[in-house]
Formats: C-alpha cells, structure tokens, sequence
C-alpha cells in the first residue's frame, strides 16, 4: 500500500505530519520515536526576534478540546536556524518551517533568513494565529491583506510557500482564493478557532490571555467543512489537520480534499500518536477500499446521496 | 528518558478525605524515576480529559517497578482516576521532568515543607535522604484535620510538624507561622505545594538554600508546547519549562 | 437565592429556557416534566409557508457535539398559531418566537403574524441557520443587511426583537453592533457553526444537505468568547446558548456577560436538562458566592488575572 | 407515555458474532411497552455519544419489569454499550414510539420477515402474536453464518427460515429470493431491518397487507426535533417522524 505523495516542495513517505506549535522543534518527541518515520515536520512559528509570549495559564482543557495562548514564544528565526535546524538535519525528514509576524516585513524576513538553509523545505505562513495582539490574524481575517502578505513573501521564498488559513472568518473559499491568486503553493488549515473558558472561582477567564485558540476533536467538523469547500474553489494543494486523532479521521481529510495532514492536540493526549496512525493507514485505506494515500484525496465530492441504510 | 507505558493499578486506597492513594506497576524504566518527578497520566477516552493529567511520583518500589501516587480528587480528570480500579492499566509517561538534586548536594539535615497535594513527593524524598543519612524534619499543611495523609509516614524519617489551616489538628496557622514558632536546624529546605504556599515559604527562609517544586497547568508535559513556561530571576529575560526543566527549582531561580 | 431576571418583553422566573429547534412547541416535553418550570420557551423557527425541510439523514454526531440539517421544518406560521400556542398559552411561561425567512419580507410577514397573538412575548430573529439554501444565513453575516432586516421588522413587532447572531462570522462585535444601531432590543447567541462528517463508506458527506450546523459542548468556548466579546461592544442584553449542559455551565455564561440562557443540544442527551438545571442553580450560584442570577451577570469582566494556583 | 429512568443491568450475553443480549430491569412503565417500540439508550458520558441510542425492544417481561434488548456493535455507541457490566444503570426512555398494532388488526396467520438487527423486535411481536392465537411463521435474514441468532426462540411459535447472504448457514440469498421459494399463507406481514430489504419485500408482496419499520438517524427520539421525518406516500405533502409516529408503519404509508 502506497502511502506516498508528493506536494510543491515536499515528497512526503506518507501524509502523516506533526502540526506547528504541537511538536516543538521534535527533540522530545525524537526520545519517544524514531522521527525518520514521520512524513514531514511543521515546526514551531518563528518570528524576527525570539518572543517570551503570553503570561500562564497557557492552555485550558474543554469538551473534546483544548484552549491554548502560548503567544508565538519561539527564540527568534536566528536561534532557531542555529540552535534547532541541525538537528532537524539528522533525519530524513522535510521540515516546514512556520512563520509568524506583526508586519508584512516581519514575515519577509523570517522568510529570507530560513531561505538560507537547506532544510527547511516550505514555508508555512501564519497569518492565522489568534492569540497575539497585534500582528499575524488580521492578516488571516481580510483577503487583500492575506494577498499581500503571500505576495511579499513568495517574492523572497526560494521554497513554496503554504498559507495557513485561519476558521475564524465569514468566507474561507474567500480567503483561499485570495491567497492562491497570490501565488501560494499549497494551503494549511485549520488555525484554531477563538475560545474563552471563565474560571468560576477566580471569576475571569482562565487563559491569562483571556482568549484562547480552541483545537482538538471538538474542531474537527468545522475543519472538514472547510478543507470540502475550499477544496471546490481553488486548484492548489491542503495540508488539513485540525481534530485528527485516528487514521479514520485522516481517511475523512483525504476525502474532504487534503492532501497530506497535520496532527496537533492529539500529540498531548498521545506523544506516539503520529507512528500509531502511520501504523494504522494501510489497513483502513484498504478498508474503505483505497489502493493509496493519492487514491482518496478528494474522493468525498463525487458520490450522489445515498441513504443511511444502503451504506 | 520518557517512556510512555501501560502501567498496572496493584491497589488502590482512600486516605483521607478525596484523597486516592495508588499503586502502579510498569517495566524497568520505572526504577529510574527521582523524588520530584512526575508521572503525566491518559485519564480520559480521547473525548473527555484530552489532557494527560501531571500527578508526583510520591514513593517508587524499585525492585517491583511500582510507583505509588497520592492525588486529590478536584476536577473531571482525577475523578476519573479514581474511578479506575485495581487491574486497570493506565497510559502513563514516565518519569517527567527534574526531581530534587539531592544526588549532587551535600546535606546533614534537611527540612521538608510540604502543602496538601504538595506533601506526595515529598515522601520519596525524605525516604532517599533517609537512606543518605540525613537527619529528616518535616512540617505538613493541610486544610483541616479530614485532609490529613502519612503523618506517621513522615515521622519514621523524623520529626514531623502537622499544621492545619484551622487549627482542627496540629498545630493552628500556616507552615510558615510553625517556622516562626519552632525553631528547626536544617541545611537545605525542600518544598512542595500551592504556589501562595511556596512564596511564603521562599521569603521566610530567604537567606537559606532550598528547593521548590510548581504547578502549572500543561499541555505535553514533556517540553514541547510552551504551556509550562515560569520567567527566570536572573534577569536574562529567559524562562524554564516546568515539565522539563522543573517542576523543582532552586529557590529564587524562577519567579513564583 | 433569587433566580429571576427580567429582560425586554420577559419576566423570567429563571434564566434557563430551551432553545429553538431543540424543544418543538414543546408538547412532547410536557409529557416528561411540568413546563411551568421553564423560564421562557423559545419555539421552532417559523416560516411563512409550511416547509418540509432537507432530506435525511438530517443529524450526524461528533466529538461533544452534533451536526444537524433540519432545513426550518415548520408547518408555517399560521398553523403554529392555529395548531401550537394555544396549547403552549396554557402554561404560565413567556413564549419566544423564533423567526426564518429567506426575505426581508417573509421575516415582516412571519412577526406580523405573530404579533396577532397574546402568547407570543418576544421575537427572536434568525438570521444564523445555516441549513437552507437560500435566506437566513446571508442576513446573518452582513452587517448591512443585519441592520436592514431587524429595522424593518422592529416597524411591524409589537413586542421586543432579539436577534439570533451567528458564530460563523470574522467579527461578531460588528454584527451585534448593527443590529442594536437598528433597534434591536436583546440579542440571542450563538447559533450552530457550519460542520460536515464525512462517511467513509458512502465516501459523501452523511449529511443529505452535505453540512450541518454544529451544537453542543464542543463549541461552548466558541460561544463564552463571543457572548464576552459582543457584552463589552453592546449594552442590549444577550440570551446566550451553544453546549451548556450544567448549572455551572450556566454560571460560566451568565459571567461572560449573558442574562440568561437557552439549552439546546443537551435535550437530546437529557430531556429532563431543563428542570435539573434550574433546581442545581440555586446551589451553583450560592457555590460561587453569588446571591441571585442577577448578580453573576457580566461578572467574569471585573477580576484581574491572578494565579492559577492561587484561585 | 414515555419515561426517563435507570434500569439495571441484570444479564448480558453474546449470542453472535458482535451481537449482544441484554435484560434490563426498571420500573413500572415499562410492561406497558408494545412490541415493535424501543428503548432510547443514554449510552456516553455527555462528551462521547452525545446523542442517545435508539435500540428496539425484543422481549419485556412484565412481572418483573424487564425489557430484553439485543444490538449489534458497530460504532462507539454500541461499542460502549457492550462494555456495560450487569448491575450497572443506564438511562433509558422507555418506551418510545409506536409499534405493530396487533391488538387492532383481526389476523389469524402472520408473516414475519427480520433481517440483522432487525430481527429483535420480531421476537416480542411473535410472542404476542402467538397469545393471541395467530399461526406464525418466520423468515430471518442475516449475513452469514455467525451473525445467526434466535433460531430456536423463533422455531418455538411456527415454522422458521433461516436465510444467509452467502449461504453458510440455511437458505442461500435475500429474504425475498426465500419468498419466490417457499410459499407461505398469511393475512399480514411484519417486516423490521435495512431499509433496502423493507424495500424489496414491500415490492414482493405488494398485493399484501402489511407493517414495516424503519430506521433513520435521531436527535431527540420523542418526536420534538425533526431530524427523523419520512414523507407520506399519500401524495399530501405530508411528514412522519419515525421516533413519534413510527418507527412501524403500515405497508406504503411512508416513502421508504
Ligand atoms: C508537576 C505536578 C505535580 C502534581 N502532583 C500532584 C500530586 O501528586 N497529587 C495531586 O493530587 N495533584 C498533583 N498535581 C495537581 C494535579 O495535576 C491537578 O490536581 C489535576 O491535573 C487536576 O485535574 P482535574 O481534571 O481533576 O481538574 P480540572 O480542573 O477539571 O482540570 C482541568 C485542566 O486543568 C489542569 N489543572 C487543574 N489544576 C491543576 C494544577 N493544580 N496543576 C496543574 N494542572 C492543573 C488539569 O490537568 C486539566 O488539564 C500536580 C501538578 C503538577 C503540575
Ligand atoms: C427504531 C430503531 C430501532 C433499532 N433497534 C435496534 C436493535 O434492536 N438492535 C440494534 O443492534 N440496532 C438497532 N437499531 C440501530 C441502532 O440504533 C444503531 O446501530 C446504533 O445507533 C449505532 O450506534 P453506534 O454508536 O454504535 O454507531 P455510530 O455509527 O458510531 O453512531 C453514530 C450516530 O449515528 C447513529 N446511527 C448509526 N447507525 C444507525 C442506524 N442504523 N439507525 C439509527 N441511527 C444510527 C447513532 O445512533 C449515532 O447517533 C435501531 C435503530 C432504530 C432507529
Ligand atoms: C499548544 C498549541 C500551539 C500551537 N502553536 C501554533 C503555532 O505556533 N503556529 C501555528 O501555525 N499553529 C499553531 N497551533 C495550531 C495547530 O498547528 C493546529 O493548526 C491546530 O491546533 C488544529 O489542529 P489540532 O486540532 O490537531 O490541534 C498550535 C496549537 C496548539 C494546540
Ligand atoms: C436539531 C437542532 C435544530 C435547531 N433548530 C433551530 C431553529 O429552528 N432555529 C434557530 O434559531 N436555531 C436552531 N438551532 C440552534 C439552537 O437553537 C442553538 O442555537 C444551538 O444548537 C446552540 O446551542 P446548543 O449547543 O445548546 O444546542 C437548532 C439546533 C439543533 C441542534
Ligand atoms: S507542558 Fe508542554 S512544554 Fe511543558
Ligand atoms: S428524533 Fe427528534 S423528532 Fe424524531
């Protein structure tokens, strides 16, 4: 069974890849498993200089969910170019390096600092990151910003560049499309979705931050709507994740539209979730009657209602 | 080194009041955990608790690889845990973080200041220190008398100062008001509890050395998230990850 | 411990009421409890003419959550009027009309109707269901034409206007702000979010209607934040709703800044919900230090951030 | 009149393949339950299986106010439910719906045609049936061999056909291929499983009186929420809700 598939930039082993901000930069993770498996690694958001980010509580549990409001904490692109790449270059793994900003210059200079090594293999732009002042969604909420801020950076990126798109907007086929005629390559969603949990003892909200990006299973509906729609409206690639805690559910994606996932939350709840669904793809593709990963991408738009009882 | 495991209940049993004492059993790995570790436990299905819940590792049996867990039941996730009964596995990973150096320190007499849920690993503790040679006092917060657990635990290791918020058993006051009181020769503190508790503690013995062990909320419990982050003293503008670099700290490394 | 709450049209002998669709005209639930009990009924959205709805499977479940895709099933106003409030005007409970339409007009006719009768105390405009093709949604997520629809219904409406906001927006405040600047006298919030759930067998959505507007515990942070959000932008007052299941759910909205609540999704899971929440209340608030619902309302924006473990 | 209320665990079996028996013990109400009604199963935690779980009833046992329900598991609904222990409570409505109106109908030889997880309900109404003095006989569909339950409890009222998809145990085929076969002599038939099969056996024996019942996907199951409608075959534009008015109907009342 063929799990293999192949994106601008990106010849992945199989669709299987650890989301941004939910793997660090894979150390811990490498003492739990050999990350050779993985199909790639989309690595924490980095910004110009290193950020410290929000005041704690950081994260808050919910029904199937999680809030989280870590700020971009990172140690600037720099550092990470310096401290973290090289071990990235160990394995034989793309690396997707997530860039976050304030400006549209912010994101044009993480670019061009990561277009100066060689492993990092694609860009992937967050201008979707809810839990910053200022800077990174209102790129993410208005497409002629969304349209700059891609333009500017594919202008710099020697490697495609993905555009991670946030769920908390009117119109996502709107903002794709934005984006595409920009000149993406490919498309991440989705971002967490803006959430508040109140502390009943404290009387205010739990996350220092007030707010918080909602992710985990309790997502994962929403996620799937707009991989399926925006899928119809624009031609190029998606990585979808949000929500994803089974092959079953990285089966529901590719049918959806994606064409290679990213495996945030359920990290938390299992640090081996990542080998576990590689594991399990084969037999559930088979399952449902797929000769490979590309065999069902996008597979969910052609079949005509049928009712309950005949499936 | 984590492990992540399927870990055996071999007994489980109330202490006092919401108070679960646990025994799990797993492989080898286990042996190597240290006083001041934790253990980041799947208490939920995947729907509910999607969270690992972080509990200290609170006595380790070495040669049965068993770990023994004291927890207060607060919320969803720990009520869960203690509705799981004897022959239940747990998804453990273990141990997380950084215990208490006291390889690496050269201690005679120690004091141990332990807060409600903060007392567990405290026992691990006194019980290596013990097996160091050092002489052992201990004083114990609790809320009120129900919420008491391992006095006579505590007091095979030394003397041991019961206090209660409300003075219905032991001594009446905050630990650090028994400080204030009793006067306890040590060379190095060792505290664990609610933060209020360490920042009382940390002022009252500024001018000694010692050890605190947080809480925060988390999110991986292994170092990958920035969840757990606490800013550091040295004015470097840095900061430590509790999971992985803590949850124990050198008193006046991190600001509480 | 005092749970009455008084708001535009409504003497509330408690804040909990259930919310539209999830409740019919309420005679099925008569036959489980006293509805005398309730705060409010909120009754199913009405159309001008009958409607049958979308095609079934019209409900999927997800991860704390449901997807649903009635498609405002109603017999039409008339006959609710004829057939419905005569028996719900039994009960010594205010009655919410929930309202639908796919035209500015059809909403006028429908509340002009309604205002025929004595039993209706309220309005509520749904200009938020995601589940028809064409009208309802589109009102919900312009400004403009949120505006438009409330000010020329408030023209015709002999009793208070709330207006039903949906999530599936890039900013709610503006939203609550345009319909409160047409006159609207409370909102009500939030509807369903659009969702899908693919079925891996039939490789289709298993919704007929492709999506469905998600409900329940997984989307209640979605909805503490927005009830926050638009309580600091509006002084109307807010009928909150999306996954309360407990008491103390109730107490989290009531904090965010709702001064009551509507229950939707847990019926299903628990048809008595409605009683048992009203009759934990009490304790719930006294719990917390609160001494009646009135004074819980709006409290989660007054404490400053302090530690986790010292609350 | 429906009833929400916990009714115990008292027996559980496997009797096939995935297939479980389950007796549950409540209180009153539940002898007034007609076959051909279900049982609505609270079956999660309020976070997994939000929604209840729609389970006909296959057997009641009035003196001691027992219902038997058997269910195949196929999702995390069921999947749960069979990890229920005897003596546990679950939160049952009961009972729901309408069922086979026998004690309105004058029949003297019956029909019953139950294919998988269809097949339950069948039991109770045969029981009924044979009360009353009706000649039944019984056509019972299942995939294959090991899905094969209830023969015998069948044989006890009248002549029973087994039929399998593939053959591996009785008459090889579908439920209909078994009707052009055999002929049976009946006034009314009674037909509950998959919607394809209540379609083909509705064609088969169009010329015949008969009941169907139906499934569909459910949000409430008391009839308040919409999410189960079948339109009328009476060309009135009208609606019936499968949890109210069903889930049996008469014979081309309802599309199918
Ligand atoms: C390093 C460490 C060691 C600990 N050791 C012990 C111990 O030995 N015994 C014990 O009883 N408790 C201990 N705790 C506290 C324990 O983790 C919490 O009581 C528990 O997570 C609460 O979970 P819940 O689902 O019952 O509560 P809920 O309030 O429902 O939990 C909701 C979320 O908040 C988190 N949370 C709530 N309170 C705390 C807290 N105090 N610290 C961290 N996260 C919290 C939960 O993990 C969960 O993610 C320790 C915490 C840490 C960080
Ligand atoms: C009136 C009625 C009587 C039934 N009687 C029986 C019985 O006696 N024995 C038995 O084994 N099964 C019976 N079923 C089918 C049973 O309800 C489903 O198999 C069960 O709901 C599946 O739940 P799950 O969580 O295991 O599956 P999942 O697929 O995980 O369920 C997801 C959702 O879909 C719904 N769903 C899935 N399949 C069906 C279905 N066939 N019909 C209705 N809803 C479905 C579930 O209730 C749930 O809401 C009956 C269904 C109806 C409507
Ligand atoms: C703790 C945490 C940190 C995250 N940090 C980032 C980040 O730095 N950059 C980013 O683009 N997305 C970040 N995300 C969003 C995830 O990459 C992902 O889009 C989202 O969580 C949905 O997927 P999931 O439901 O599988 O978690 C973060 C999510 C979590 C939970
Ligand atoms: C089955 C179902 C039907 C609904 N029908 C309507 C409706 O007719 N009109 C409306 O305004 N909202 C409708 N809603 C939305 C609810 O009133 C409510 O806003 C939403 O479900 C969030 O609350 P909850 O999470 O408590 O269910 C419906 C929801 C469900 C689940
Ligand atoms: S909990 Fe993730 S870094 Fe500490
Ligand atoms: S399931 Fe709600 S009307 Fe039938």
């Amino acid at each position: 069974m063929s799990l293999q598939t192949t994106l601008p930039g990106l010849s992945l082993k199989n669709p299987i890849m650890p989301a941004s901000g939910c793997f660090g930069f894979g150390r811990e993770y490498s003492e739990l498993f050999d990350l050779n498996q993985l199909g790639a690694i989309i690595i924490k958001a980095a910004t110009k200089e290193g950020r410290y980010g929000n005041q704690t509580p950081r994260v808050a549990e919910t029904s199937s969910g999680m809030l989280n409001a870590i700020g971009l904490q990172n140690p600037g692109v720099d550092k990470i170019i310096d401290n973290e790449l090289p071990f990235l270059a160990n394995y034989d793994v793309p690396i997707i390096a997530n860039v976050a900003g304030s400006s549209v210059e912010e994101y044009v200079e993480v670019t061009k600092a990561f277009a100066r090594t060689s492993t990092v293999k694609a860009i992937e732009l967050n201008i979707s990151c809810p839990n910053v002042k200022e800077g990174g969604i209102q790129f993410g909420m208005d497409p002629e910003l969304a349209n700059e801020v891609t333009r500017r950076v594919k202008e710099v990126s020697h490697v495609p560049v993905y555009v991670k798109l946030s769920p908390n907007v009117s119109n996502i086929g709107a903002m794709a499309k934005a984006v595409e005629a920009a000149g993406a390559d490919g498309l991440t969603m989705i971002n967490t979705l803006t959430g508040m949990q109140i502390n009943l003892s404290a009387k205010r909200p739990l996350l220092a931050n007030k707010t918080g990006g909602l992710s985990g299973p309790a997502i994962k509906p929403i996620a799937v709507r707009m991989i399926y729609e925006v899928r119809q409206q624009v031609s190029i690639p998606i990585i979808g994740m949000g929500g994803i805690m089974t092959a079953e559910d990285v089966l529901e994606f590719l049918l959806a539209g994606a064409n290679a996932v990213a495996i945030g939350t359920a990290n938390f709840n299992n640090p081996m979730i990542c080998p576990e669904i590689i594991k399990a793809l084969p037999s559930v593709l088979n399952k449902y009657g797929f000769e490979s990963v590309e065999d069902a991408i996008g597979k969910g738009h052609e079949n005509e209602h049928t009712d309950l009882s005949r499936t | 080194m984590i492990n992540k495991q399927m870990m055996t209940i071999v007994k489980k049993e109330q202490i006092a009041k919401d108070t679960i004492e646990m025994q799990i059993c797993g492989t080898s790995i286990v042996s190597s955990a240290e006083p001041g570790q934790f253990v980041h436990i799947n208490v939920g299905d995947g729907n509910s608790n999607l969270l690992r819940r972080p509990i200290s590792i609170a006595d380790v049996n070495k040669g049965e690889q068993m770990i023994t867990i004291i927890f207060k039941v607060i919320g969803s996730g720990t009520d869960q845990l203690s509705r799981c009964i004897v022959g239940e596995e747990l998804d453990v990973l273990v141990p997380c973080g950084k215990g208490y150096p006291i390889k690496s320190l050269s201690i005679t007499k120690a004091l141990l200041i332990g807060g409600g849920i903060g007392v567990p690993p405290l026992y691990y503790l006194a019980k290596q220190l013990q097996e160091k040679g050092v002489e052992v006092t201990s004083i114990l917060g609790f809320q009120t008398k129900e919420n008491v657990f391992y006095q006579s635990e505590f007091e095979q290791f030394g003397p041991c100062h019961i206090v209660t918020d409300d003075g219905s058993y032991g001594f009446k006051g905050y630990v650090t008001d028994l400080l204030d009181k009793e006067s306890v020769e040590f060379d190095y503190f060792f505290s664990c509890g609610p933060t209020g508790m360490l920042k009382a503690v940390s002022k009252r013995l500024e001018n000694h050395k010692g050890y605190v062990s947080i809480e925060q909320r988390m999110g991986c419990g292994i170092g990958a998230c920035y969840a757990c982050v606490v800013p550091t003293c040295d004015e470097s503008n840095g900061f430590k990850k509790i999971c992985k670099d803590g949850p124990v700290f050198r008193v006046n490394e991190v600001v509480l």
